[in-house]
């Protein structure tokens, strides 16, 4: 098997990673916020297998494993965030949940 | 009867507890306040006997009593000391003193202050008792201080004028910048001669200091700025014509004859330090001379019958410092005595006047009172004569000495005596100038007389045997001082001091009684009424003053009420609120500009991090 | 023992106090003064009873108590008494006595809290005067401001709130600087002895490079200059006077102020002679500039209490002027002037109080003409205003004079200077006279004489006030060897002397 | 696993049970009262569990992914103890709204607790990358519930519904960069756990890779995110202010707590300070932290937002003993010894003033009791109360007498042993600033009724349970401030190892 190089998926991860940061920097609705925030973690499971790879270990995937744990947990619960910001605003855009500042 | 020493200030500082503390009448506060001063007087009298009865050599007596501050070197010790020189301030200050406390009595008959008046009379007649009692400069300074506190109460007296306050602060302030000055010399004498004892000092200067050298130079023009504070001599003068603000007995006691002399005996006292400054002896001299020629024509030209005493007041301390700066320590004293004779019977003539004319005291709104106040008008006349140095009255005795010794003095001698000459011709005019308009001419006031009674009257009928027959007195001050070798006088010289006086009395006589019209005719002239004008103003020492220091210092004190080092302070509070706000900006409760202050930071910190 | 009960009575008082306020049992004014005045006999008591000096350091101390408190840093619950201290501490319960009779009217809600204030201000300042672990005295130094705080913030007047902020900032935030100085000297005692300790005794003697002691100093000097307080650091004190009750401003000028200058001859010099040698030149401008420049500002005020408190920084100068002379003379000036500040200014604080009590304001231009109808009130004034002025024969003469004196040894010129101070004292003093008692009465109804605690009150001042005046050399005697550190080095400045 | 494992293993596996059982008693039995005693007895246990599990001894490793150590033992039991009084002080806060229409058993509050600190004390246990991301993530999701818990309700709390999206946003993107910060090490390195990491730096010296310095870089971007240092901070008065005020008092003392206590772990055992970088940005970092926070909180009138302020300001005052580890002049274990009191009043301090807070507020208000305004003369009305909140002030601005003194005095005996004169600078400046806010909150709990009425809203009596509770933080702040020794000796002895 010829092997990637390990800096070729790092970048690629870096780059996944930088797309989804960017993506909740200018996103105002706030269903592709918590999409963008999804894109980051896969970035970082992306970084983990291919250090994984490089290594030969198994805690890579392991490390995974727990990134996807983590991800569908923070969906559930900005999920139900949404929900609650949608019925009591009509809307999804994160505009909305500006008032506390100073 | 010299160990009661400490009794004599003691009593009339017992008077003034009495007065302060116990609610008496205005019969007893009268008992009180003039029965401890007249106590003091016969305590003084016995000792002052007792002391001339010693062999002139052991005519000196220091009682200690306790050590009063004591730290390092340093030691001030609460003693006395009696000599000659202060055995003569004594017995003036209480003989006088009694005097003018008993004329108070009338004097102040109707007055609502009655018992504080007294009670401020006594606290001065001690403090000036520890002023010349004081074994050491500090107990001196305590008196001098002492006293100068009681001018300051007794000028604002009548404390619902603030005219009488200004005066009274005024007084108080001015003499204590000699006073600073005057404290500062004292710092210097024991920095160098590390004592302040006054018999000690003045052994330690003889022995450590050259003539003429720069220490005892300085030593003394800061004690020479002392006296000039107190005794109203330029540049030191404005404060006194101002201090009449009080009632008038006060101007007799503390104004003419007591306290302004402490200069003088300051400065007598210390003779031996001055006579190491020669260049500050004819300093003495100088502005002796100088204050008395000024300050003659001054009083020419006011109106206040007090003023006029007042600036005449001056002009006879200059006379005795001219005396001190030419070496005549004698002179000096015995000038100072017949002074405090005839100067306070003047005033207290001139208050009988101003208490028959209901409190009215420009000299042009009096007229022909020797008909109705003839008490008044030969007491005035008698001192009057005195002041002038008519020949047989004390003034001739002790002004002549002072004069010849100008004369003889060969340090510009010729100079000084000149002055003194003039001052003379000035004393003769201004003086007559007073009586002639006052008890001469028509009568336009309303007079009663009946307020002068027999406390009023018999201490200006003592007042004016003294002012005789206090030429004929002859100050054992021998010992005290060292003696002036006896100076040849010209004739010429003679014969113009002795007519001097009569000139001025002259011209008074042609001017003010004659032809009335002459007077007028000179002021109302430009040149003539501008020189009047600052005749009048004092030679606009007040004037200078005001623009040079009061002014500034004002203006310094109104800009800089919120005081300037404050607004430092606000201006970094100020500083901090707006940085608060300008990063408060920053919250701005954006999520996304908060993700951007994170990406921000991450950016930095990698970049950082690589580039490192 | 004596001294921890010194402490604890007060303390224990202020929650009495407190408590019978809320139980409405007693009033908490009498609590307060017989605590103080429990305190004031159990002091005399031993200072007439006490055993043979103990000496530590070269130094006589009249009781020592010497407890382990947080061991980890070399921190010992250290009290000590000296001559000095126990003079300090005379001073407090005294004006603390005053502080409630001035106050017994004009208080009248929230008593218990009040009281409490002043009495646990008495504790920490207590605790300022005794404490000889460096650690311990900066945990009485801070301690001391809280209660001052709420006395001045609660019950304080229409400005309060920004002079309690103003006062509580200026002197916490150079309390933290001298914090930092303490520590570092621990730490660098620490580096060339092996030892960790905040003991005063074993700090006494540290060894430190020139550069370093004068930067350990400089932490000291300015957090007591600014509690002295001195020019430029002063400007709390005037808000602090202006808004603070009658008690407070007693307290404040009697006895906080007192702490600073305590400060300076305890801690700051002896603990750095050389830097404090080497600083003193700046340090005597200082004082020079403070006492003419805020003789000034006082002629300036036309609020009383304004006016007494610049006076107040004025005869502070005197102080600074004093301790840094560097020789015995001066500082037992400076020791002197505080007692006889402590008297004068509280006296006239209290005045202040009473008379804005009677007639609502401090604005002398809304008052004249007291004198016909308060005589004795104006006469006690007169006489606190003379004594103020530096009268001979009255306690703060004997201050200044020795002051003066001394400093004129160590530099004319700053004394000739700080002379001009005797200049300006009177300026200032008699206005004060001059507008409230003297000239017209502008105030319809005549106001009322002192009453008879009012009275009590001011003869007991004015009987120490003379006392010291005429009689100061027992208390100097006193004082004596604590100053032994004092004087370390005589420092001439050459550019102020005549030429021979 | 051997026995002695398992012993060590033990809190964690009882605060674990804790959880399930409280779950299935807000399942079975929803009564706040059952609810809230289970939960408070499941800490009690688990922290009773704590003394026996200490005769462990030092420093067992159980699995690569969890050290159980005195230092471990010490902070959960701190930890519990926090935990513990804010479920006490939840009662009350959730009990006021009874009686209502709106009336909710907030059971899930209570799971969310144990959760949360059971995140917590893995935090404190781990040495290994992977433990610290589960502890990391189970706290802060937690958290983001805890945050929003308040957003269902209908008539109000939009404020806790903005707190938890921008909690659960923001925190989230901070995790994603730790993690990738992770990730980056461990495709550098091969590791995952801290002590092997610190090994292989020692052997090559500085860093140099770039993605090494990179994963570094971020790791620290994460971890000052949840400390909130500056700019890292800018979520931290919005949630303090949206959040319950109870979840608040959890993030500012058990989350910020536990992270922080992992970072010291972190930099001891893996020897991150003597990276040059990390030095010197976490100095900058220090002291726009000191600055910024005090200077924020300057003006403020929401005391929630105070707070939060004042926690960057104060997590800047701590970074200085990390930075002066890195000095040397220290032996670690002072810097440890440091940190443990520091926490430890900074977590008294902080639950008792966001506990009077709460003893104040009602959870089915639009808001809590937060304004300055609404502690308008609460001394005169609730003495006690307005007491202990100026003794919690108090101890914040570092005034004698409590806790928050020593601790400062800690502080700064560190900055001045490691000569670390800027930073300790930056210190009294900031300190000098913070004495403003704090004051001015005393200042106007005194403000007096007689003149100015009186704004703040009465309170109810204040029940036995809040009243017992409070009282002993403001005892304990105050033995720590008047005698710390023993409490010194106990955070003496528990260093890591």
């Amino acid at each position: 098997m010829i092997a990637i190089p390990v800096e070729h998926c790092l970048l690629l991860s870096v780059m996944l990673f930088c797309l989804g940061l960017l993506g909740v920097l200018v996103r105002r609705n706030i269903i592709f916020v918590l999409m963008s925030m999804e894109i980051m973690l896969n970035a970082i499971g992306l970084a983990f297998v291919s250090g994984g790879a490089r290594w030969g270990q198994a805690d890579g995937q392991v490390m995974f494993l727990l990134v996807i744990t983590l991800a569908a947990a923070e969906v559930a619960i900005g999920l139900a965030l949404v929900l609650q910001l949608y019925q009591r605003y009509r809307t999804l855009d994160i505009e909305t949940i500006s008032k506390m500042k100073g | 009867m010299l160990e009661f020493l400490w009794l004599v200030p003691l009593l009339p500082l017992l008077g003034f507890l009495l007065l302060v503390l116990l609610p008496l009448t205005k019969r007893a506060a009268a008992i009180v306040g003039v029965g401890s001063v007249g106590a003091a007087a016969l305590l003084t009298l016995l000792i002052v006997v007792e002391l001339f009865g010693l062999s002139s050599d052991a005519q000196v007596f220091r009682q200690i009593y306790w050590t009063w501050m004591q730290a390092e070197n340093f030691t001030a010790q609460f003693a006395f000391y009696l000599d000659p020189l202060a055995a003569v301030m004594m017995a003036i200050i209480t003989g006088v003193g009694f005097l003018i406390h008993l004329y108070s009595v009338g004097y102040m008959d109707e007055d609502p202050g009655f018992a504080r008046f007294f009670a401020y009379m006594n606290l001065f007649i001690a403090a000036m008792l520890v002023l010349v009692l004081g074994d050491n400069l500090v107990v001196l300074y305590l008196g001098w201080e002492g006293v100068g506190l009681c001018s300051y109460l007794l000028i604002g007296f009548w404390y619902d004028s603030h005219a009488n306050g200004y005066a009274a602060r005024k007084a108080f302030v001015v003499t204590r910048v000699g006073d600073a000055l005057m404290a500062l010399g004292m710092f210097l004498l024991f920095l160098h001669l590390d004592t302040l004892d006054i018999q000690q000092l003045m052994a330690n200067a003889n022995d450590q200091w050259q003539t003429g050298s720069s220490l005892p130079t300085i030593a003394a023009a800061l004690l020479l700025g002392g006296a000039l504070g107190k005794s109203a001599q330029i540049p030191l003068q404005t404060w006194l014509p101002d201090a009449m603000a009080g009632p008038t007995p006060i101007s007799a006691l503390i104004h003419a004859a007591t306290m302004v002399t402490a200069g003088v005996y300051l400065i007598a006292r210390t003779h031996e330090l001055f006579l190491l400054a020669p260049d500050i002896m004819f300093l003495v001299a100088l502005i002796g001379a100088t204050t008395l020629f000024i300050s003659g024509f001054t009083a020419l030209v006011q109106t206040d019958i007090k003023r006029i005493l007042a600036f005449s007041t001056i002009s006879q301390l200059g006379y005795m410092f001219l005396a001190l700066g030419v070496g005549a320590w004698s002179a000096a004293i015995f000038h100072l005595m017949t002074h405090a004779f005839f100067k306070a019977l003047l005033f207290l003539a001139a208050g009988a006047v101003i208490l028959c004319v209901h409190h009215e005291q420009d000299i042009f709104k009096m007229g022909g009172l020797r008909k109705r106040l003839p008490v008044s008008f030969w007491s005035f006349m008698i001192g009057g004569l005195a002041l002038v140095a008519v020949p047989l009255t004390s003034g001739y005795y002790s002004k002549h000495e002072i004069l010849f010794a100008a004369a003889g003095n060969e340090n510009s001698g010729q100079l000084l005596w000149l002055l003194g000459v003039l001052g003379a011709v000035m004393t003769g005019l201004y003086t007559f100038r007073l009586i002639f308009t006052v008890f001469f001419g028509e009568e336009n006031t309303r007079v009663h007389e009946s307020t002068v009674g027999l406390v009023v009257k018999l201490p200006l009928v003592v007042l004016c045997l003294l002012s005789i027959v206090g030429g004929w007195f002859v100050l054992p001050l021998d010992h005290v001082f060292p003696a002036s070798e006896e100076q040849a006088i010209s004739g010429i010289t003679s014969l113009v001091t002795d007519v001097a006086p009569f000139v001025g009395i002259f011209i008074a006589y042609l001017v003010f009684h004659q032809n009335k019209a002459l007077a007028d005719a000179v002021v109302a002239h430009t040149p003539g009424r501008l020189l009047q004008r600052f005749w009048f103003s004092g030679w606009g020492f007040d004037w200078l003053y005001q623009k040079i220091l009061v002014n500034p210092f004002m203006l310094f004190v109104r800009i800089n009420k919120n005081d300037i080092v404050d607004s430092f302070y606000r201006l970094a509070a100020w500083l901090m609120r707006l940085i608060h706000r300008l990063f408060g900006l920053t919250q701005t409760g954006r999520m996304q500009w908060y993700v951007g202050s994170i990406a921000l930071g991450v950016v930095l910190i990698v970049g950082a991090g690589i580039f490192s | 023992m004596i001294l921890a009960w010194l402490l604890l009575i007060p303390f224990i008082g202020g929650l009495v106090a407190w408590l019978a306020d809320r139980k409405k049992l007693v009033d908490p004014a009498l609590v307060t003064l017989a605590t103080l005045l429990l305190d004031l006999l159990i002091v005399i008591g031993f200072y007439f009873t006490r055993d043979a000096p103990i000496e530590i350091s070269g130094q006589q101390w009249m009781a020592v108590l010497e407890l382990a408190w947080i061991p980890r840093f070399g921190i010992g619950f250290v009290l000590a008494l000296d001559g000095l201290g126990l003079l300090m501490v005379l001073l407090t319960l005294f004006l603390g006595v005053v502080a409630v009779l001035s106050s017994w009217q004009e208080i009248n809600h929230r008593k218990g809290f009040f009281y409490f204030n002043i009495l646990w201000t008495m504790s920490g300042v207590i605790g300022v005067f005794t404490s000889l672990d460096l650690f311990l005295f900066f945990f009485f130094w801070e301690v001391m401001l809280i209660p001052m705080y709420f006395i001045i913030g609660v019950f304080g007047h229409e400005n309060r709130i920004y002079a309690a902020i103003k006062f509580f900032i200026f002197t916490q935030a150079s309390g933290l600087l001298m914090l930092l100085a303490i520590i570092a000297l621990v730490y660098f005692h620490h580096q060339s002895s092996g030892v960790v300790t905040f003991n005063y005794f074993e700090l006494l003697g540290a060894e430190l490079s020139a550069s370093v002691a004068y930067w350990l100093m400089l932490g000291f000097f300015i957090a007591f200059i600014t509690k002295l307080p001195g020019v430029p650091l002063h400007t709390w004190l005037p808000d602090a006077h202006t808004q603070a009750p009658t008690a407070g401003s007693v307290i404040l000028a009697g006895v906080l102020l007192k702490t600073g200058a305590y400060g300076l001859i305890r801690f700051a010099v002896p603990l750095f002679p050389e830097a404090s040698a080497e600083f003193a030149p700046v340090a005597m401008s200082l004082g020079a500039v403070s006492i003419i420049y805020a003789a000034a500002m006082a002629f300036a005020q036309t609020d009383i209490k304004r006016l007494i408190a610049y006076t107040s920084v004025s005869h502070m100068g005197f102080v600074l002027l004093g301790v840094y002379a560097g020789n015995e003379t001066a500082a037992r000036g400076a020791v002197m002037t505080m007692l006889a500040h402590g008297m004068t200014s509280a006296a006239l604080f209290a005045f202040a109080g009473a008379i804005g009590q009677r007639i609502h304001t401090r604005d002398m231009r809304q008052m004249g003409g007291f004198w016909r109808s308060a005589p004795r009130m104006g006469a006690i004034v007169l006489f606190f205003s003379v004594a103020a002025l530096g009268m001979p024969g009255l306690a703060n003469f004997v201050g200044e004079f020795l002051v003066l004196l001394g400093a004129f040894k160590a530099n004319m010129l700053l004394t000739c200077i700080a002379a001009i101070g005797l200049i300006l004292a009177p300026v200032y003093s008699l206005i004060v006279i001059q507008r409230i008692f003297h000239g017209k009465r502008l105030v319809e109804k005549p106001i009322p004489d002192v009453t008879t605690r009012e009275t009590v009150m001011m003869l007991m001042m004015i009987v120490v006030t003379v006392g010291l005046g005429v009689f100061p050399q027992p208390v100097m005697e006193l004082m004596a060897s604590s100053l032994d550190l004092l004087p370390v080095v005589a420092f001439n400045d050459e550019a102020g002397m005549v030429s021979q | 696993m051997t026995a002695e494992q398992l012993q060590a293993l033990l809190p964690i596996i009882m605060m674990a049970s804790t959880s399930v059982i409280v779950m299935l008693v807000v399942a079975f039995i929803p009564r706040h009262s059952v609810i809230s005693s289970v939960t408070v007895l499941g800490f009690i246990l688990t922290f009773a569990s704590l003394s026996w599990t200490g005769e462990v001894g030092q420093g067992l490793q159980v699995t690569p992914l969890i050290v159980v150590d005195r230092f471990a033992l010490f902070y959960s039991a701190l930890l519990l103890l926090a935990s513990l009084v804010i479920t006490l002080l939840s009662f009350n806060y959730f009990t006021k709204g009874s009686g209502s229409e709106n009336q909710v058993e907030p059971g899930e509050f209570y799971i969310l607790l144990t959760t949360a600190t059971l995140g917590a004390m893995v935090l404190v246990s781990s040495n290994h990358f992977a433990s610290l991301f589960v502890g990391m993530e189970l706290l802060g999701i937690s958290l983001y519930v805890l945050v929003a818990y308040l957003s269902h309700y209908r008539q109000g709390r939009q404020g806790s519904l903005e707190a938890g999206l921008k909690y659960l946003v923001l925190s989230g993107v901070a995790s994603a960069i730790l993690l990738f910060g992770i990730a980056l090490l461990y495709a550098e390195f091969g590791v995952l756990g801290f002590g092997q990491l610190g090994a292989l730096w020692s052997n090559i010296g500085a860093l140099n890779g770039i993605y090494a310095m990179a994963g570094l870089g971020l790791l620290l971007a994460g971890i000052c995110f949840k400390l909130s240092l500056i700019p890292f901070h800018m979520w931290t008065p919005d949630v303090y202010e949206g959040a319950p005020v109870m979840a608040t008092a959890y993030i500012a003392t058990i989350s910020k707590g536990a992270v922080f206590v992992l970072f010291l772990r972190f930099f001891m055992v893996s020897g991150a300070f003597m990276q040059e970088m990390a030095n010197n940005l976490l100095i900058l970092i220090a002291i726009a932290s000191m600055l910024g926070g005090n200077l924020l909180a300057l003006m403020q009138s929401n005391v929630s937002r105070i707070l939060a302020y004042s926690s960057i300001a104060h997590m800047g005052y701590l970074l200085v003993v990390l930075l002066v580890a890195n000095t040397g002049n220290v032996p670690v274990s002072t810097i440890s010894e440091s940190v443990g009191f520091y926490l430890v009043a900074y977590i008294i301090t902080t639950l008792g003033a966001f506990g009077v807070m709460a003893v104040r507020s009602n959870m089915l208000d639009t808001r809590d009791t937060d304004q300055v305004a609404d502690y308008k003369g609460l001394f005169w009305h609730s003495p006690w109360l307005a007491s202990v909140l100026t003794g919690m002030l108090l101890s914040l601005a570092g005034m004698p007498l409590t806790a928050g003194f020593i601790a400062k005095f800690y502080i700064i005996t560190m900055g001045v042993e490691g000569l670390k004169w800027l930073l300790v600078s930056t210190l009294i400046i900031g300190s000098a600033i913070g004495l403003y806010y704090y004051i001015r909150i005393i200042i106007v709990m005194f403000m007096r009724h007689d003149e100015e009425p009186i704004t703040g809203k009465r309170d109810r009596a204040v029940s036995t349970i809040d009243g017992l509770v409070l009282a002993a933080l403001a005892g304990v702040l105050i033995w720590l401030g008047v005698y710390p020794g023993p409490m010194i000796g106990v955070i003496q002895a528990a260093f890591p190892g």
